[in-house]
């Protein structure tokens, strides 16, 4: 693929758009291929991998017993980050967490809590005294685009898959953790002044603004993000949540089938 | 949103426990020009929620590597002092505020006419002095209105404004009690003369025709507010005539 | 205002100071104007804003609930500390607390601390088990000169306005803070060969060393700091410490003042 | 090493707890090529370990204080992933990670012709995504790897490999329990072609004997590791054959 | 000040609890040229404190920024060793030791002729590794000669040297346990020649005569110390002659 | 002593080396001169200087009071740690800790746990609890090349000279800290395409990597590194090792005469 400096590829883009065509073959709402592997890394209580494109996330989930705040006796917690570390790409450098890496945990984070898929005080141990914090963490390791897609997938399939590693601390037998949804995240960047599903490395490149829409099992939205340099309507915003509709019930499909191997 | 279902929020009369209504937004005021060493500042004033607002620049932007060729860059910082939340919060900035920073910033870099400055850095910062709910919508009036103070060109305002859900009720503006015990809030930064949406976070549980009443009174307070700010800045330039 | 270049400056105060005169037309040891506000803070236990000349600074006081050091079962703790963020002026950068900022802090930390004004003591809830610890937090907006007298004053101001919030921790109903005493500190710049009072913006950009003086009630001396490069002679500070008792007593009639308000 | 003498780790028909002879290998599996984004990639499986390396580079080196006239600078990131380890580790590097890194980068600089690149860089990337003793050997070893998918010139390869001593037997490749409670581990980079040695660390307690018997299983080990490191890049540029 | 009343400070004869009279100072050797690698070094011990200074450069200031078109800068690291104290401390610096080190590398700049070496540094090292009160006088001191050794011209020496007052008796120098429960300590930097302060910190309750009088044992004692340092020098420099 | 270049520098010690011999006229396994003083720093529980050639290094033991870690109830805790600061020479910056700095602190570090020679059991003050940790810090004021074997000398010789505060803690008596061995490291440079034992800064400047060996009372080895670029056969290794026995034995008889003052 030709490496395209920023304004001619804005321009390709653009005429491109108006053709109503991608640089890459694709219809503007139309997904690369994921791929989805779970439970696939040792000493992960739960683990997962998407490959979407050229992207590959792995996400990973482990629990430790500690004292519930104060505020809170009887709940466990929940907690989400991500690493955008200098493996996922040239443009990453190392250093102290980036906004761009906070931002993507924040996003995922508050799309798997808000959606209410696990229950807090199924994490109690002992009220006032001993919960369980659970911890996933993302790590990309090839960004080619829409990692937060692929993060949000890889982190809610993780942990639909994780078993509570209760024996460890002494707290009875192993058991699956229950996770009573499936919330699912989809993407819009705006490429060539319109939006399209999914973008890949190059359309981010040459593209604006991007909507990152979390949407639980019926429909309702759980997180909403607007990121990068540019504004929309609410004409727009209407149209991309019919798309998002649409693609979470495929997504949510792909966890369900990929739990019932 | 805590999502605490055992606190009511509404009153039987459904007003609220503050006694607004519940597309009614808590009182909002505006100044320009309130620090002397900025180019240009504000302070907004929600609720309870202190927003000051600092713009410095445009400046040659450095180190050279943040220079972008054909735009100025605008750099924001928000922060809350260690005094403007119940529990007293740590200075320096955590995952939170370099959050809002990025999505405030980029937000801005929508209105403000940065092709104009190549090479050049608008900082912008945001001090949040007492937080009350809506921090950093009042942060992003204030912004604006520190960016116009400055003189910099814009091609709008953005207007911050938010809307949340309460014992199942869409509300407008939602305070603290409504923010911790709520089930669903919706912060926007509205350009209120060609009603595009520059800044957008959601957290909570909105059906799709919530969000759109959501949105309506978002765009009903956005215009309140650009009001009150047109208002602030003729009291400084036109010597409040 | 002309901006000068230093070299020029510094002339420009030499010649002005051989005649007795300052760049804004004060005198010698006279004060710009100040004002204070108390109390005006959501959030903050005690909270003030000083406006001196171009220079604005908040002071706000936070408590929590802490264990005791081992060694100081019966007393609570008080912390100063100042911040000196990028909103304050152009001179200052966004990063970990500057050596400026620091000494801001703990020279405005040791005046109150020395002092006596607070009873540590007092501030022991159950000995050995829980104590009050009370922060300080300075907040400069807007340097426009002599930020350390702005600081100070905003500090002790706040402190002396300070309700407890012991019904936020359950100990019993709120109530003011006991302060017994008021320090007040007054600084000093070398501008054009000779010490002034309250030094502006100009002043401190074309000025040398600069002394910090905090007095007590009594006038007894709480702290001291010399700042900056310059040298001092014992008989320009017998003088000064004879200015800074008279202002002391100043600053300290105008904090009575806005309490019995 | 843990050093806990009461934790039994031999059978008594001479094999380990995992049934392996005491010259015996874990499984091991390479493959290059896997990562689009980097000039050079590979993941390396040895027992349940999994190390991912990747390599970026060669590229002008900025700062430029970090340049050296005469070669490039090999920069190497060894980094454990929170969730690799039987307690989650916090993200960011700690003083182990960085003094493996410090150690690898300089044992690949020994085999990379630096000379060819003067004030360049070349940056790999090991990021460990689980753990089970041994990582350091395995990421040096998808180290090489990667370098040679990119196409840096190397005059050898480093193949990690480490033996040790439990219950007073030298063995090969320390397993996670053997590594807790064993009384030595070595953990060497091998040139396989020149027998030298590029990497060297090693704890616990080993006589002059011991340790050369572990040098021979070391030797003995880094052949058969070479072999499937040929293979791996076989796999990728002879289409497999 | 710690000022805890309770503890007695001062024997019924009046003299201390270690023996000295109220002006007497603890005893303090010097000595320069101590480490190889520096530009100009010292030891200076007072009392039981041990302090080390190594002088680096003049050399140009990088990065650029920190240049002055006019003259040197004087950066000084004031750093106590981690066993130096009864409590162990942490490595690196800490409020502290940056507060010190600023006012220190101003008290040196206002001796060293820094226009002589426009956009140069002058390093300044001083390391605490026995701290019996006093340490930032000893430093100072410790400072002094080491930019003498290194032939750093300078218009006079500063002395760092400190009284304070017990049991509401001002006396020269506290030691360690007149530091913690002592009323008042005041360090001062005196240029023995000229009789001018470069260097005033100050904490506890002094009246205006108490501090008078604390001045008074100050200079009295920079005077003793002075020859100290110059007999310091010469052993170096006159082969001891 | 003349300042070469590193490129005219190796050729130098290369042409030295192809005569057997060094810059400074030492022989190939020769050592420079050391001197040791240990019980030197007030406030250290334990201390010791090292003057080897150019290089000075201080190492100082502290004791603290700490629980145990949960899965070790019976054991205190060793840690070593080194710092390079500024003053050690012109290359070393200030700063967060360096490579260097943690390598040599961890070196050290695995020398001194792996020999045994401290019982952590022996350092549990009530199982469960209370254990002492001991933390040796290293401190480089002189970097005159070989520093690694400097910092091991001074951190086994202080340990073996240390005293445990038992009083301070209200634990008993003060008595001395049981050190049973006395592990020493010997280190070794390739300088002229030949190891040298100890090599001096002009050495190091102009040479290859380095190999560090802690050696025990019996001769087994402790600890290994390689550290810098550069490779080495068996032979090599064999060579050096016997060289390490002998040198470790004298440095070993060095201390214990030092103790039997």
């Amino acid at each position: 693929m030709v490496e395209l400096v920023p304004s001619l590829l804005r321009q390709e883009l653009a005429n491109l758009a108006e053709d109503d065509r991608r640089i890459d073959g694709r219809s503007q709402w139309q997904s690369r291929d994921i791929k989805l592997e779970v439970d696939c890394l040792y000493n992960g209580d739960g683990s997962a991998k998407v490959t979407l494109g050229d992207t590959i996330v792995y996400a990973g989930v482990k629990f430790e017993v500690r004292t519930p705040w104060p505020d809170r006796p009887n709940e466990g917690s929940l907690m989400c980050g991500a690493e955008l570390r200098p493996i996922a790409g040239r443009k990453y450098e190392p250093g102290p967490p980036s906004p761009e890496s906070i931002e993507l945990g924040r996003v995922v984070d508050r799309g798997i809590r808000e959606s209410g898929c696990i229950d807090l005080q199924s994490l109690c141990i002992i009220p006032g005294e001993k919960v369980y914090g659970v911890m996933i963490d993302i790590h990309v390791l090839s960004d080619g685009g829409n990692i937060f897609d692929a993060s949000a997938l890889a982190a809610i399939a993780a942990l639909r898959t994780t078993t509570v590693p209760a024996s460890t601390f002494d707290i009875g037998d192993d058991h699956p953790l229950q996770v009573s949804k499936a919330p699912m995240m989809c993407s819009f960047t705006r490429v060539g002044g319109r939006y399209v599903l999914d973008a890949n490395e190059q359309e981010e490149l040459g593209g604006n603004e991007r909507i990152h829409i979390t949407l639980g099992d019926d429909g309702h939205l759980h997180s909403l993000q607007k990121g990068l340099k540019g504004v929309f309507t609410p004409a727009e915003f209407a149209e991309i949540l019919d798309v998002a509709q649409l693609r979470c019930t495929e997504l949510r499909d792909m966890v369900s089938a990929k739990e019932a191997n | 949103m805590g999502g605490y279902g055992d606190v009511k929020l509404l009153n039987d009369d459904g007003t609220r426990l503050d006694g607004r209504a519940i597309d009614e937004m808590r009182p909002l005021t505006a100044e320009v020009g309130i620090l002397p060493a900025a180019d240009g500042s504000a302070i907004v004033t929600h609720g309870l929620n202190v927003a000051i607002a600092a713009v410095y620049g445009p400046v040659e932007a450095h180190p050279r590597k943040i220079q972008r060729q054909d735009r100025a860059v605008v750099d924001v910082r928000y922060n809350m002092a260690p005094f403007s939340t119940s529990d007293r919060i740590r200075p320096g900035y955590n995952r939170r505020s370099r959050e809002i920073s990025k999505v405030t910033a980029e937000a801005l870099e929508s209105v403000v006419l940065v092709e104009r400055f190549p090479r050049a850095k608008i900082s912008v910062e945001i001090e949040i002095l007492a937080a009350e709910a809506g921090t950093r919508c009042a942060g992003i009036t204030a912004a604006s209105l520190a960016l116009a103070d400055a003189g910099i060109p814009m091609r709008d305002m953005v207007v911050g404004v938010a809307s949340g859900k309460i014992d199942n009720i869409v509300v407008l503006d939602l305070d603290k009690a409504e923010d911790n015990y709520g089930q669903a809030d919706l912060p926007v930064g509205i350009l209120p003369t060609t009603g595009e949406i520059a800044f957008l976070q959601m957290d909570g549980d909105l059906s799709p025709e919530e969000y759109n009443t959501c949105m309506e009174y978002n765009f009903k307070a956005a215009k309140e507010i650009h009001q009150i700010m047109i208002d602030a800045l003729k009291a400084k330039y036109d010597g409040g005539a």
